[in-house]
This record gives structure tokens, sequence and C-alpha cells, in this order.
């Protein structure tokens, strides 16, 4: 009946203790065609923190995301995750081995409803095969009923009951961010990409938002790397900070490390903030 | 063994000894080959400024030869018949703009594209309700385009050019190179080119997107005009030649949807291959009539290989 | 208006997730049902049921087969007609190879030959998108069309070039043919569809039928959250072409009774995707509402006639086809989601009558 | 008039614990209790229950809970929390419910003054209020919270989980089962305490009234056997649990015939729950049924002309004939037909949509409807009746017994209870449901019940000549004019507020020379009204100032000045002059009770200057105010509130009387 349990469960079961190395990125650089995205970037995630990538635009933020989670194949460098190295993967692969994620522009599946979409982050968990499928009633159905009650914990935990059946096309944007934070954590993940989870929110949608981030962190014990624009958000939420300017990596550290970095604060000043 | 003498032999011992056939089928090969790549012009100057995949461009095609012949039929001369008919044509981008487009902007590609296939049977409908649906013959010498052949003594056999098809290719190299003119030299038409790339731009120079959008509709109905006589002189006028202007869409594929240039090399590619293939391996290996789908299973697996086209430059997915 | 909801409430995810959650709509299925299986053999007559009815569910069978493919999993498809020919031919070629064998079972045994064709021709599906599958897909509906008239051996060598008209009889009842009784053809199909309708709603809403759709909706989110394209998209292919090749074999065994090529050739495709968008997509009402409306229409336009109006065929087919043209620009333009959106925003009304909202 | 309620033959239970233990034999496998959550309704059958408030009973005994402890229950409509009453009675504790959106403040003093030994908490929220009270509160020795979420980290001491306690309950069961558990509660008696529950007294501090077993078993019997209610009923439990309504309508009433209560998933989701749920039997203050009125209304106008047309066409029918028909008067066949074809039109959908199609009898009280209101529903066919009572009698006083139904009256005295009329007009009443007292205040109790047990209920009214008892006002607030007419604000204000655009009201003119009202708009409605009439507005406080709104307003209180002039006792008190008050009147700033009744000393005292400016004759004012907001923070308001006044009408005056859409 409760769902930190099970969740909590999945995503401690990766052997890795907390503040242990997690991932470990070393020196990849991503190019398309000529242009530079990204440039001998290194850092790690250790297991439990909520690790902040931040940078004005273009920084080759998300692209480091994608790298993650496999989308972009990086020319250069390793990925080290659960403490093998990676080899290139397709993003399924990524999904499989528990990294799940959100998007900058919100990235719901506009057909389905708030129930369906985060159904479907459970997709992985879900094995009955097509001949089951095809009859339903019984072990499908069975299966299906099993992944709905933890979905309908998901749903409880991010309040979002009233919205339960609605199609996600017609939602208030931070509401729709919402559920897709519900649909990532429906993978039960071990590492979670968060990219801009706030981006285009009021200030009391940010900070349910970085409740519900806390909240995930702290009950679940997930793993978070997430990128942010807002300063100040990252302060309160980060327990580290990497800071990526034109693709290079321009700090590292703790939140009061990183606001002090004379680099950072140029790079900052060159945007509007 | 047998299959292997077939496949790589035999085709090539003919070539070797009948050149003259083999030069002939090129010949053929060009012409249709041209005439492809004038329909695919036409996809590509309306996917380029409004980036509507117009289904409907191998029906404009027919539509305007049939509009032509029809016109003439009810006793218009010729040349005015060829006026009205360029009226019709602009009246349809207009219209198509009017009633459809600017209804439907950021709409999803897909249901654009499905647009144009309604479209397609608007056309269809109303053609032959007007001008009926039994097939037609193009007047081609009202038009004064040049008829009859001469024959060419080469290699000790002889190659016929039918001077329709000459006209044909001199046609559509002329009116490539106009529109090539019109692109770059005119206000207008780099108006055009910024709006493929961006839609502000194109707003910079003073015009406004629904103008462009009838200007490329016309343009495409121009070509589909010029495209339907060429055609309808070497066959008849009727909704049958959809089929053939289907062909289209390899052609884009091949040479991408964007692409001017690709257009032509990717029209002349299937336009000479298929005749080839068909000569010389789909007649004696697998019967004959290969030309119906010889163009798209290229094209499929070209795509297998290039999905963006030889010309279309490759564009990275965000997220 | 006619819904009453009110004290309606489940006490079990089983019963919030049926199919038809509301009673209303549950007792409206059990009467269509019955007016189907009942009503109509008793009291419709050999032109209703031959000319109308089996046709109709024949051809909503196939849109429902494009419409998993186009509405539900986003792969737009031209190849429709030459995947049912697919079915035709197969079944043709078993019925005569196994003259004994039940036929019902052999045109559902069709089925998976057109699977096998759909899956080859929708591999490319995996590298490209939108208009280039398009391409694809014509490529399979031309050269299937070339083969079906090339390759003699699929029509036993008739010197018709066609299908043969061949007689059945399974249960002790003729089922095809011309001695065939049209109530007891009717009622086959009938179940055929029925069932095929329904195991289809019962992948759609499964965990396939949700991958399908994350491939439509967003397909780059649908294989971060673990969804492998490969077997979303080709089990697409494969579901929708079997509907699409049993259809396939059904027209030609209940309704054509001989088949010449030209009933699979591209029109035919144009025609279920017609239906798919006109109806609906990613609904299967509306593929029998598209299929009501696009085969019908013609049939009652061709009978003005009957009414005074005086055309000849030729021109009322003509008016039908432009009026499917609008009536396609139109949908697309007002109402993407077709007839079965359009049902639904009644519906929503009559549930919140009478208010607006 | 069904039987009272004599104790002497009954060998029925006298406790709820023996209820509960009676119903799990009785009505085992029938559902008790009903919870939206997780998206379905998860169903309790009354065995499940008993075996659930066991285990947190005994729970409750390892954690130290002794006979007559007072355990405060804190939150909103949740099964756990119904089951706390239960499981605290077993043992002989009194169970103490509290408002749960009542800010620290207020609840210090209640659980303080009930020195509760235990606080059995919903969620978090309230967890941390009652923490951030714990050091006033010596007497307490133990949280309980029903849902974990964002609980691990804490680790104050005597905070457990809800789910703890029942497994170290469940643990007791298995080692030495329920025997002694069940002598407990053999030993509580019929007239020990059962509950506590706090008036929010309109003036002064909350009282605590002590109510026992006997008390609320019998007046639920009484109640259930007036209304014919029994073990097949469905109520949807959403009023706050401390309100006697509730504690009557919920529990106490679900136990006696054993109907099921179902709960809401959460405030937002009411209405769709309400829906869903389709509830037999339903009971609401008119507040509730004032809200629903405007919501139809004002999603009516967003409705097509047609719509609305058709809907006014039978509404107005249903005005004429569908009262009569409720009451089995004679009603013309063409008439009935009509009303039939309404029902499928609009009746029955209207009902579907307010989830009141199963409504077997509803009841409103706390204080008067509007006739209009009131009306309204009676003539959907809905069986809505008033109810007259008190938290000091267990609710009943007086109610109207079917087909007696009138919009004026409060009904006859309910089955066992007396009732008469002091000199001074104020009503009094005797029942097996009066209160045993006010807890640790007996001042107070002599003064509100009489040696031989007679209880003042503070309200002015009279018996009409059928019996009818009619509650006219508060007997304190019933004044008179300079002039020496009669004053009844209560009167006049309800007259105002069932417009509605109209949302609160408060009279003033006791011995003043005329009568003049503040005004609160409804934001719904009258936001809904301006968006169609694009009236733009930045603020509350700027729209309730725009000249239209003004305008509107003018027209309802002249309106109700119609209505006034039309009935000659009140004729005198007509409004000569009116404001719209620039914010809402809101029970954070103390300006209402929790049960949103205004508190007019409070109101006078606050906005003082305005009443002044009522009768100075100004044609406007600039008042500050200051108010909290929701989150606790104190800020201050201000803006010029103008002042008009309206037309008047001659006494005995007939008027048209206008039904308001």
């Amino acid at each position: 009946m409760n769902v930190h349990d099970t969740v909590l469960s999945a995503a401690m079961d990766d052997g890795i203790a907390p503040g242990e190395e997690l991932l470990h990125v070393d020196n990849i650089s991503l190019s398309f065609g000529g242009v530079k995205a990204i440039t001998d970037v290194s850092f790690d995630i250790l297991k439990g923190e909520i690790r902040a990538i931040i940078g004005p635009n273009g920084a080759g933020k998300t692209s480091m995301l994608n790298v993650i989670n496999g989308f972009y194949h990086p020319q250069e460098g390793t990925i080290t995750y659960r403490g093998e190295e990676r080899r290139r993967m397709r993003p399924y692969q990524a999904a499989s081995s528990g990294i799940s994620r959100t998007f900058q522009n919100v990235a719901l599946f506009k057909g389905m409803s708030t129930l369906d979409n985060i159904m479907a982050g459970r997709t992985l968990k879900m094995h009955k095969n097509f001949f089951w499928q095809m009859w339903r009633h019984g072990p499908a159905l069975a299966e299906e009923i099993e992944h709905r009650k933890v979905v309908e914990e998901i749903i409880d935990f991010l309040e979002i009951e009233a919205i339960r059946k609605a199609p996600v096309g017609t939602l208030p944007y931070g509401l729709q961010k919402r559920v897709e934070l519900g649909r990532a954590l429906a993978a039960e993940p071990s590492l979670l990409l968060l990219d801009e989870p706030m981006a285009g929110m009021n200030l009391e949608e940010k900070e349910d938002m970085s409740r519900f981030i806390i909240d995930v962190n702290q009950q679940y014990g997930t793993t978070i790397a997430l990128i942010e624009h807002d300063m100040g958000v990252v302060m309160d939420l980060a327990d580290r900070v990497m800071v990526l300017d034109y693709g290079k990596k321009i700090g590292d550290g703790l939140p009061e490390e990183v606001q002090k970095n004379q680099d950072v604060i140029d790079a900052y000043l060159g945007v509007s903030h | 063994m047998e299959l292997f003498n077939q496949i790589f032999v035999d085709p090539f011992v003919t070539m070797y000894e009948l050149p003259d056939l083999l030069l002939q089928t090129l010949w053929e090969g060009f012409v249709s080959g041209t005439l492809y790549s004038l329909i695919a012009l036409g996809f590509v100057l309306i996917f380029k400024a409004s980036s509507v995949f117009n289904f409907a461009q191998g029906i404009m095609v027919v539509f305007a030869a049939l509009t032509l012949v029809g016109l003439h039929e009810l006793g218009v001369p010729a040349y005015l018949a060829l006026l009205l008919t360029l009226g019709v044509m602009y009246l349809l981008a207009f219209s198509v703009e009017r009633l459809v487009l600017r209804h439907m902007v950021n709409q999803p590609d897909i249901i654009l594209f499905m647009t144009t296939i309604g479209l397609t049977f608007i056309l269809i409908g109303a053609g032959e309700l007007v001008f009926g649906g039994e097939p037609k013959a193009m007047i081609t010498e009202e038009l004064g385009l040049p008829t009859g052949s001469s024959d060419w003594d080469v290699f000790g056999g002889i190659v016929i050019f039918q001077h329709i098809d000459i006209a044909a290719a001199v046609i559509a190299f002329l009116l490539i190179l106009g529109l090539a003119i019109f692109f770059n030299k005119t206000r207008i038409g780099r108006a055009l080119r910024a709006v493929a790339d961006d839609h502000q731009a194109a707003l910079s120079v003073g015009i406004s997107l629904n103008q462009i959008w009838v200007i490329v509709w016309f343009a495409a109905g121009i070509v589909a005009l010029a495209t339907g006589i060429m055609w309808a002189a070497k066959s008849d006028v009727s909704f049958a030649l959809q089929v053939v202007a289907l062909k289209a869409l390899p052609v884009l594929v091949l040479g991408g949807f964007t692409s001017i240039p690709g257009a032509i090399v990717g029209g002349l590619i299937i336009g000479f291959s298929e005749k080839l293939f068909d000569l010389y391996w789909g007649v004696p290996i697998l019967g004959g009539g290969t030309e119906s789908w010889f163009a798209f299973i290229v094209a499929l697996l070209f795509l297998l290989y290039r999905p963006e086209g030889l010309f279309g430059e490759k564009h990275i997915e965000r997220i | 208006m006619f819904y009453r909801e009110a004290g309606q409430f489940k006490t079990s995810y089983a019963a919030d997730s049926a199919k038809f959650p509301i009673r209303q709509d549950l007792v409206a299925i059990w009467i269509y049902l019955a007016i189907g299986f009942l009503v109509i053999p008793v009291f419709g007559d050999k032109y209703f049921i031959e000319v109308i009815m089996i046709p109709f569910l024949v051809l909503a069978l196939a849109a429902i087969g494009l419409n998993i493919l186009v509405g539900y999993t986003g792969q737009i498809s031209l190849g429709t007609g030459g995947f049912m020919g697919v079915g035709a031919y197969s079944c043709y070629k078993m019925a005569t190879y196994f003259p004994d064998m039940n036929i019902i079972v052999l045109i559902l045994l069709s089925g998976f030959f057109a699977a096998i064709v759909g899956v080859i021709f929708g591999l490319p599906s995996l590298r490209i998108k939108g208009f280039y599958l398009v391409v694809t897909t014509l490529a399979a509906q031309f050269f299937l069309e070339w083969a079906f008239i090339r390759i003699p051996w699929l029509y036993n060598y008739n010197d018709t070039g066609a299908i043969n008209e061949i007689t059945r009889e399974s249960f002790g009842y003729i089922i095809t043919g011309a001695q065939s009784d049209y109530t007891v053809k009717y009622l086959v199909v009938l179940s055929i569809v029925v069932g095929m309708t329904w195991i289809a709603s019962n992948l759609i809403s499964g965990r396939i039928g949700r991958s399908w759709m994350m491939i439509r909706d967003m397909d780059i989110a649908a294989e971060l959250m673990g969804v492998r394209p490969l077997y979303a998209k080709l089990s697409a292919f494969a579901v929708s072409s079997f509907y699409c090749g049993v259809a396939g074999s059904m027209m030609v065994f209940f309704w054509q009774g001989s088949a010449e090529v030209e009933i699979f050739d591209y029109n035919r495709s144009f025609q279920i995707l017609f239906m798919v968008i006109l109806g609906g997509l990613g609904s299967l009402l509306g593929s029998f509402l598209g299929a009501a409306i696009i085969f019908i229409l013609p049939i009652i336009i061709r009978a003005a006639p009957d009414y005074g109006i005086p055309i000849q065929a030729a021109t009322a087919d003509h008016i039908s086809l432009i009026i499917i043209g609008v009536l396609i620009v139109v949908f697309l333009i007002l109402e993407p989601l077709g007839l079965a959106r359009l049902w639904g925003i009644i519906k929503q009304k009559l549930r919140v009558w009478p208010f607006p909202y | 008039m069904s039987r009272v309620d004599t104790r002497a033959h009954s060998d029925a239970p006298d406790t709820f614990p023996e209820y509960l233990l009676l119903n799990a034999k009785r009505f085992a496998t029938r559902p008790a209790f009903r919870h939206k959550d997780f998206g379905i309704w998860q169903t309790y059958s009354w065995s499940e229950v008993l075996e659930q408030i066991r285990a947190f009973s005994l729970g409750l005994r390892e954690k130290g809970l002794q006979k007559g402890d007072k355990v405060a229950v804190v939150g909103q409509n949740r099964p756990r929390l119904y089951w706390t009453f239960c499981a605290v009675q077993a043992l002989g504790g009194i169970p103490v419910p509290v408002y749960a959106d009542s800010v620290a403040e207020e609840m210090v003093y209640v659980l303080e003054h009930a020195e509760v030994a235990f606080a059995v908490c919903q969620d978090q929220e309230q967890i941390d209020k009652v923490l951030s009270i714990r050091e006033q509160l010596p007497t307490l020795r133990g949280l309980f919270y029903d849902e974990n979420r964002g609980m691990r980290d804490y680790d104050e001491p005597g905070l457990d989980s809800i789910d703890h306690v029942m497994q170290v309950g469940r643990e007791v069961f298995e080692r030495e089962g329920d025997a002694k558990w069940l002598e407990q509660i053999a030993g509580n008696k019929g007239e020990d305490i059962s509950v506590m529950l706090y008036t929010s007294g309109t003036t002064g501090r909350p009282k605590g009234v002590m109510l026992s077993h006997d008390n609320l078993v019998i007046s639920s019997r009484n109640g259930n056997a007036f209304d014919k209610l029994d073990e097949t009923e469905e109520i949807i439990a959403y009023l706050p649990l401390a309100w006697v309504g509730d504690h009557v309508f919920s529990y106490a009433q679900a136990y006696v015939s054993g109907y099921c209560v179902c709960c809401p998933e959460s405030p937002e989701t009411a209405d769709e729950d309400r829906r869903e749920i389709a509830p037999t039997y339903f009971f609401a203050p008119p507040r509730v049924f004032e809200i629903l009125l405007t919501s139809i209304t004002v999603r009516m106008e967003d409705a097509s002309a047609v719509k609305q047309k058709m809907f006014r066409h039978f509404m107005d029918h249903a005005r004429r004939v569908g009262e009569p028909i409720l009451n089995g008067e004679k009603v013309g066949v063409w008439d009935r037909l009509k009303y039939m074809a309404g029902e499928f039109l609009v009746y029955g959908p209207l009902k579907n949509r307010l989830g009141m199609t199963k409504m077997k009898v509803g009841y409103t009280a706390g204080e008067a409807i509007g006739p209009e209101i009131f009306r309204f529903y009676r003539s959907l066919g809905l069986n809505l009746k008033q109810l007259y009572g008190q938290t000091e009698a267990s609710v009943y006083i007086s109610a109207q017994p079917d087909g007696e139904i009138r919009a004026d009256t409060v009904g006859t005295p309910s089955p066992g209870v007396e009732i008469k009329i002091a000199d001074s007009g104020e009503v009094l009443y005797r029942s097996p449901g009066v209160f045993i007292g006010y807890y640790k205040n007996d001042q107070a109790t002599s003064d509100t019940k009489t040696k031989d047990g007679w209880v003042h209920t503070g309200d002015a009214g009279f018996i009409d000549q059928d019996g009818h008892l009619r509650i006219i006002d508060r007997a304190k607030d019933v004044g008179k004019l300079k002039d020496g007419s009669l004053f009844a604000p209560k009167y006049i204000e309800n007259k105002l507020k069932f417009f509605p655009n109209i949302k609160e009201a408060v009279a003033f003119g006791d011995n003043r020379e005329k009568c003049c009202v503040f005004l609160n708009i409804d934001l719904t409605s009258v936001g809904n009204w301006a968006e169609r009439n694009n009236v733009s507005y930045a603020s509350y406080q700027e729209l309730t100032q725009h000249p239209l709104v003004i305008e509107m307003m003018g027209a309802h209180v002249e309106q109700v000045n119609r209505d006034l002039a039309s009935e000659e006792m009140v004729a005198g008190s007509q409004i000569h002059r009116f404001l719209v008050l620039h914010k809402e009147l809101d029970p954070d700033d103390g300006e209402m009770t929790r049960t949103m009744k205004v508190r007019r000393s409070f109101i006078a005292e606050r906005y003082g200057e305005l009443i002044e400016a009522l009768y100075d004759g100004s044609s406007e004012k600039f008042i500050e105010t200051e108010v909290v907001f929701e989150d606790g923070r104190k800020g201050k308001i201000s803006a010029t509130v103008s002042i008009l006044d309206s037309t008047v009408f001659e006494a005995g005056q007939q008027t048209i009387r206008e039904a308001a859409e």
C-alpha cells in the first residue's frame, strides 16, 4: 500500500551504496558537423545526491543530458555508469538501465490522459506478451491493475488526483510539468534527469516543484541530475553544482563555492539574470 | 547459373550488340526523366515555401491539361485556352490558400499532407465533372508544338527522336532556367527562398506569407500545365496519368524535398534507370511492366541507406 | 441528457478501466449487437445485406487495420490495397491447396501472410518518418499490384487473370460462392469483424497499444521511456496488415465472389485511408463511422435518379468524389480527429447537459 | 409522528462501540465506509471496520489511553479519523474533533481547554500545527498521523503513525484476543460522555459541549425513524468533523442504522465524488445549496440561447407545479406531462449533475435558507427539508415531516422534543438529546440549561397556527428601529444573499433610525458576469467598486425592499443605504465563524467608520483594514468605498415577486 517501499526498493537495488559514484563522465566531447556542443567535460554523479548542471543558454546543458541517456553519442570520452563503462547505447537501453528523464519543453504524450502518460512510464516493467494482451482479461489485466496501483500512488504523491483522467493536452503548463515528472518517476529510476523542471513557472509552482523534487530525492532515495536556469532555485535544491559555458566546464562544487567562482559570475553576467 | 547470366551477362551483351536500342532507351529515359523532374519541381516549390507536401501536384498536372483541352473543345482558340488555363491555375492557387492553407497554419505536416490528398479528389471530381471522364487527345498542333519525328542513323541502326520529346526537353530546360532566374534575381523569388529558411526574413522583404503561398502554388500550377501539355502530347489526357505522376515521389526521395537540382537529377536518374531496368532485366526475367514499381523500390532501398536524400541536408534531432 | 451517471462509482480498478465505464454506453453496445445479429438477419433484404452491410463491415475491418497503423501508431501508409490483396490471394491459394479446410480458418490464416509482407515493407519505418514512409508503402502497393498481375501462379493461371469464384461450406452451410445464403455470409462476416474489433480494442487498451500511441505522440520520449521502436512499429505493421489481409480475403470470398486485381489497386488504399481520416484517427468507432460514410455516400448519390434527380451514374460518381474530397478537407480543417471526435464532443455535451461544460 | 424512544424497553445498544459490534454481526458484509483513494472507492465492510477499529483501539490502549482521556481529532473527512471516534470511545476515552482549517492559535485554545491527552491528525500539515503549540499543551502525551507522506524525518516523542499503532494493536489481539477489550466496551454506560464538540460560538470563546452516548444514540434513533433511514443509505461525508451536524449524520446515525459513509478524495474533487456516489441522504448548510445554485446559474448563463430558454421555461413550470407534485397535491394532467418532459430535459439531468439523483431526503440546517433557493431544489422534485437544531440538542429540535414542507418554517418538534416559547420570544426546548453541560464552564451551563432541563436556544421565534416553528432571528439580534418597527437583520440578509451575485450581507439598524447594509459580492458569479460584459478589473477590490457592479447591487437591494414592503411585519425595516465591502468577509480575519456565520458585533466594531458613513449620509469613505493571508502573514488593504441610497416602498404595497435567475 506504500509507494515509498516499492519505488525506494527499485531505486536502491542498483548495487551502489549512497554516496558512492553512480555515474562518471570522462572527457566527453560532442559536436554536430563542425559545431562543438560539448568540449572535453568530465564530472560525476554520486548515488542519492541532487546534482545541478547550470549555465547560460546554449552552454550544452541539454546536450549533456542527451549524452547521458544515449540520445547523442559523443565523439570522444567515456561514460561509466554503475561501475561499468558504457558502450554506445540506444535511449531505450539507457531507460532499461534505470535512467529516466523529463524534457525542457514538455514532451508528454498529448493524445493520452494523465493516467496513461504515467502508465507509459511503467512500460519497462510490464511483460505480459502479445497473446495475453489480445485476450486482456486475465493475466494482462491483472498486470495492468498491479501497475495502476503504483501509478495511483505516484498520482497521490504529486497531488494530481483532480486531473487523473484529463487529457494532458488540456492541462496548464505547470501541471503538465508535474505529470511529466510523474511519468519519469513511474519508471522507478535510479538516475533521474530533469531538464529545466521549473522553466516558465510562477513562483508558487516553482516552490511546489522544488518540494516534489526534494521529496523524491529523500523518500525514494532517487539520484537526481537537474538542469536549471534560476540560480536561486539551484542553490536551495542542489547538493553539488556543475557550471557549463560554451560547452566547457567552468565550475564544479558545492553551491556556495560555485557562487563565488569568478568565471561563473562572468558567465552569468553575460546573460540577463 | 542461368539466372546469373540473365542478370549479369545477357543485358550487357545486348547493350553491346544493339547500341542503337540502348541509345533509344536512354533517350526515352531522358525524356520521361525530364517530365518526372518537372512534377517533382512542383512539389519542391511548394514544400520549400510552405512545407506542405502537396500530394495533389500530380493531379494538378492532369487537371491543367484537362482544362486546356476541355476549354478548347468548348471552342476556345488554343492560345486563349492556354491563357484561361493559366487563369484557372491561378484561381486554384488562390482558393487553395484562401480556403485551406490559411485555416491550417501550424497544423502538423501530416494533416496538411492528408488535406492535399483530399484536394486531389476534389480536382479529379471537378475535372471529370466539367470536361467528362473519357480520355482526350492533347491539342498539340493547335499549340504549335512540333509533331512527327526524325530518325538518326547510327551504329547501323536508327534512333527515333519524337519532335515533341525534343520540344518537351527544351521547354523543361527553359522552365527550369526561368525558375532559377526568378528565384535568384527577382525580389519575390528571393523572398520565397527566404521563407524556406525563416518566415520572419520573408516578412522583412515585405511579402505576407499568404501572398507567398499563392505565388508558389501558382508557380507550381504553371509547371504542372507545362508538364501536362508535354505529357498528354505523348499519351492521352486522362486521370490514368496520376499514377505516373506519383513517380514524382520516389524522385523527391532521391533528390530531397527541398532541393531543386535534386529534383532534376532525381528525375533523370529515375527516368533512365527504370527504362533500362525494364528493357534489359524486367522483360527477360520478370516479364516486364516493372516500371510501375521500379522507381519506388529504388527509393525505398535508397532511403534505408540515406534517409535525407541526395541533396537534402542532414538535420539533428533536438529534444 | 441521456447520460445519468450519478451513482455509477467504481470500487475496483478492473471496473474503472473497463471499456465502457458508463452504464448507458454498455447498454447501447449490447443493443447494437442485438440489432446486428438478430434484427438485420431477420428483416434485412438481400440487397441491403449483400450490397450494403457486408461490404460495409469488410471495409470497416480494413479501416480498423489501417487505423491501428496510422491512427494509433502514427505511421502513414498507402499500401492498404496491396496488403488486402496479399490476404485475398494467399487465401485463394490455400483454398485451392486445402479444399477441405474450413474456409473461415483459411481466411484468418491469410491474415498472417499479409502480416509478414506488412512487416517487410514496414522495416523502413524504423529509419524514416512521415512522407518518406508514404513512398515506401506506395512501393509496396505498386509492387504488389504488379505481382498480382505478373505472377499467374497466384490466380491459378486462370485466363481471366482473376481470382475465380470458389464454393466452400462450413458447419453444413455453404458460405462462399454463388449458391451461398446471404444471411449466413453476413453472419460469418459480422462475427469475424466483431471478434477482431474486440481483440483490437484489447490490444489498444493494453501495454502494446500504449507503446504504439507513445510512438505516435512523441517517439523520442517513447524511446526514452523504454519503448523499442523496432517492436512497436513492426508489431503495428504486422497487426495492421493482418487485419487488412483478413478484410481482403473476406472481400473476395464474401462480397465480390470473384475478384480482379483492380479491387486492390491504390485507389482502394486511398478509400480506406479516407475512411480512417473522416472517421477519426485513433478510434475504432471512427473506423466504422468512416467506412459507413465513405462507402455508403456514393451509393446514396448514385441512387439519386430513384428520387427523381436526373444524373448519370458517372456524374454521380464525380459528385461523390468531390463531396468526399471536400469532407476530408473540411474535417481536417475543423476537426482533424474526424467523426469519432465529433461524437465525443456531442457525448460530452450530453453528459454535462443542461450545462455547456 | 413516529414513536418516541423511551429508554426503558429498548434492549438496543446504548454506546457506539456496542453498535459497532452489533453492525459487524448484522451487516457484516455490507459496506460501512467508502473512501475515494488511489482513484477508486476503497470500500470497507462493517466487519472490516470492526477489525480496523479494534486494532487501532488496542493500539491506543498500548499507547496508554485511559478511560476519560480526551483525544483531539484533526483533519478532513477520512475513514480512519471517523474510526478514531469509536476506537477511543471503546476505551472510555472522549474524542474531541477540531476544525481542520483553524490556525494553530485557534486550535491551541480548544486543545488546552479540553486537556487532550492524544491528538490524531490527518497529515503532516496538522501534525506541524499541533507540534508548533505543543509546549502549551502539558497534558498531550501522544500524536498519531494517518498519512505518512513527509513524516519520515520526524522524531518527536510520542509521535507515531496510525499504521504502526494499528500494527501494535493487532499484535495485542494476537497475544490476548479481544476479551478484555469487549469488557471495556461493556463497561461504558449510556450516560457516559461520548464526545465533546466545541461550538464556534458567534461570540466569545468556543464552549465544549459534552454529549452522552444516550444523547446521540437516542436522537439518531429518532432521527432515523423520522426519515425511515436504514442500512441501505449512502451518504457523503464532507462537512467539518467538529461540527455536530457531521458528527450526527456521518457518525451517530450511520452507526445506529448501519448505513454507508463515503469520504471524498480531496476537497477539489468533492463535487465530482458526490456525483459518483449520489447520496441517498444529504445534509448541508444553506451555504452549500447557495453555492450549488450559484454555479448552476453561472454555468447556464454560458449555455446557448436555446438551452437557456428551455431551462428557464421548464424551471418556471417546475416553480409552479414542482412542489405541489412533490407534496402529492392535485395537479392537472397536462401540467404533469409537461413536468415529465421537464424531468427528462432539465430536472433529471440537473439532479444527475448535482449528484442528487438518488436523494431520498435532504436537510438544510445551521441557519435559515433563502426561500427561493429552498423552493428551487424542491421544485426539481428533491425532498429537501428544513431542520432546526443545535449542538446542545444533539442537532434535532424541530424538523419538517414529509408533506408538510414550507419555506418559512423549520417544521414541527422532532420526536421526543418539547418546545416552548419564552415571554421574551426566545425558543426553549427539552429532549433526550439535551447535552450534559459545557466542559469546565458550569456558569454557561446553568445560563443555558434550566434546572428542569429546558435549554435556551438564543433564537427568537413562534409556533404558527399549524404547529410549525418559525425562527425570526437570533434573540439578541432582533432589535427595533428608533421608530419602534421590528428589525430582524438575518431575515433581511437572507433575502439579499439569495441573489447569486451577493455572497454575504450584514444589516444594521438596531435602535437607529433606518436600516443599512454591507454587501459582499460573490466573486464566481459577478466575475463571470464581468467577463461576459467585458468589464475588466485588476482585483476583487476593484471589482467591488466598479460602478456597474454597484448599480447591479442597487437593483438587488431595491428588489429586496419591494419584498419587505409587501410583508407588513418587516416593512418598516427596508434598506435605505448600502455599500459593497472592498474585501470578502473571512474566517481567518475573525469576521465569520468557521461555519461561515457572520460575527455581527466583531464586524460592527471593525468597520465602525463605514457604519458611521452609512448614517452620516456621505457618498464614499476611505478605509484601511488589516488582513491575514493564507500563509498566516498579516497585511493591510485599503480602499475608497462608495455608499448609495436605495428607493424604499410604501408598506403593504402590492408588488410582483420576481424570481431572479
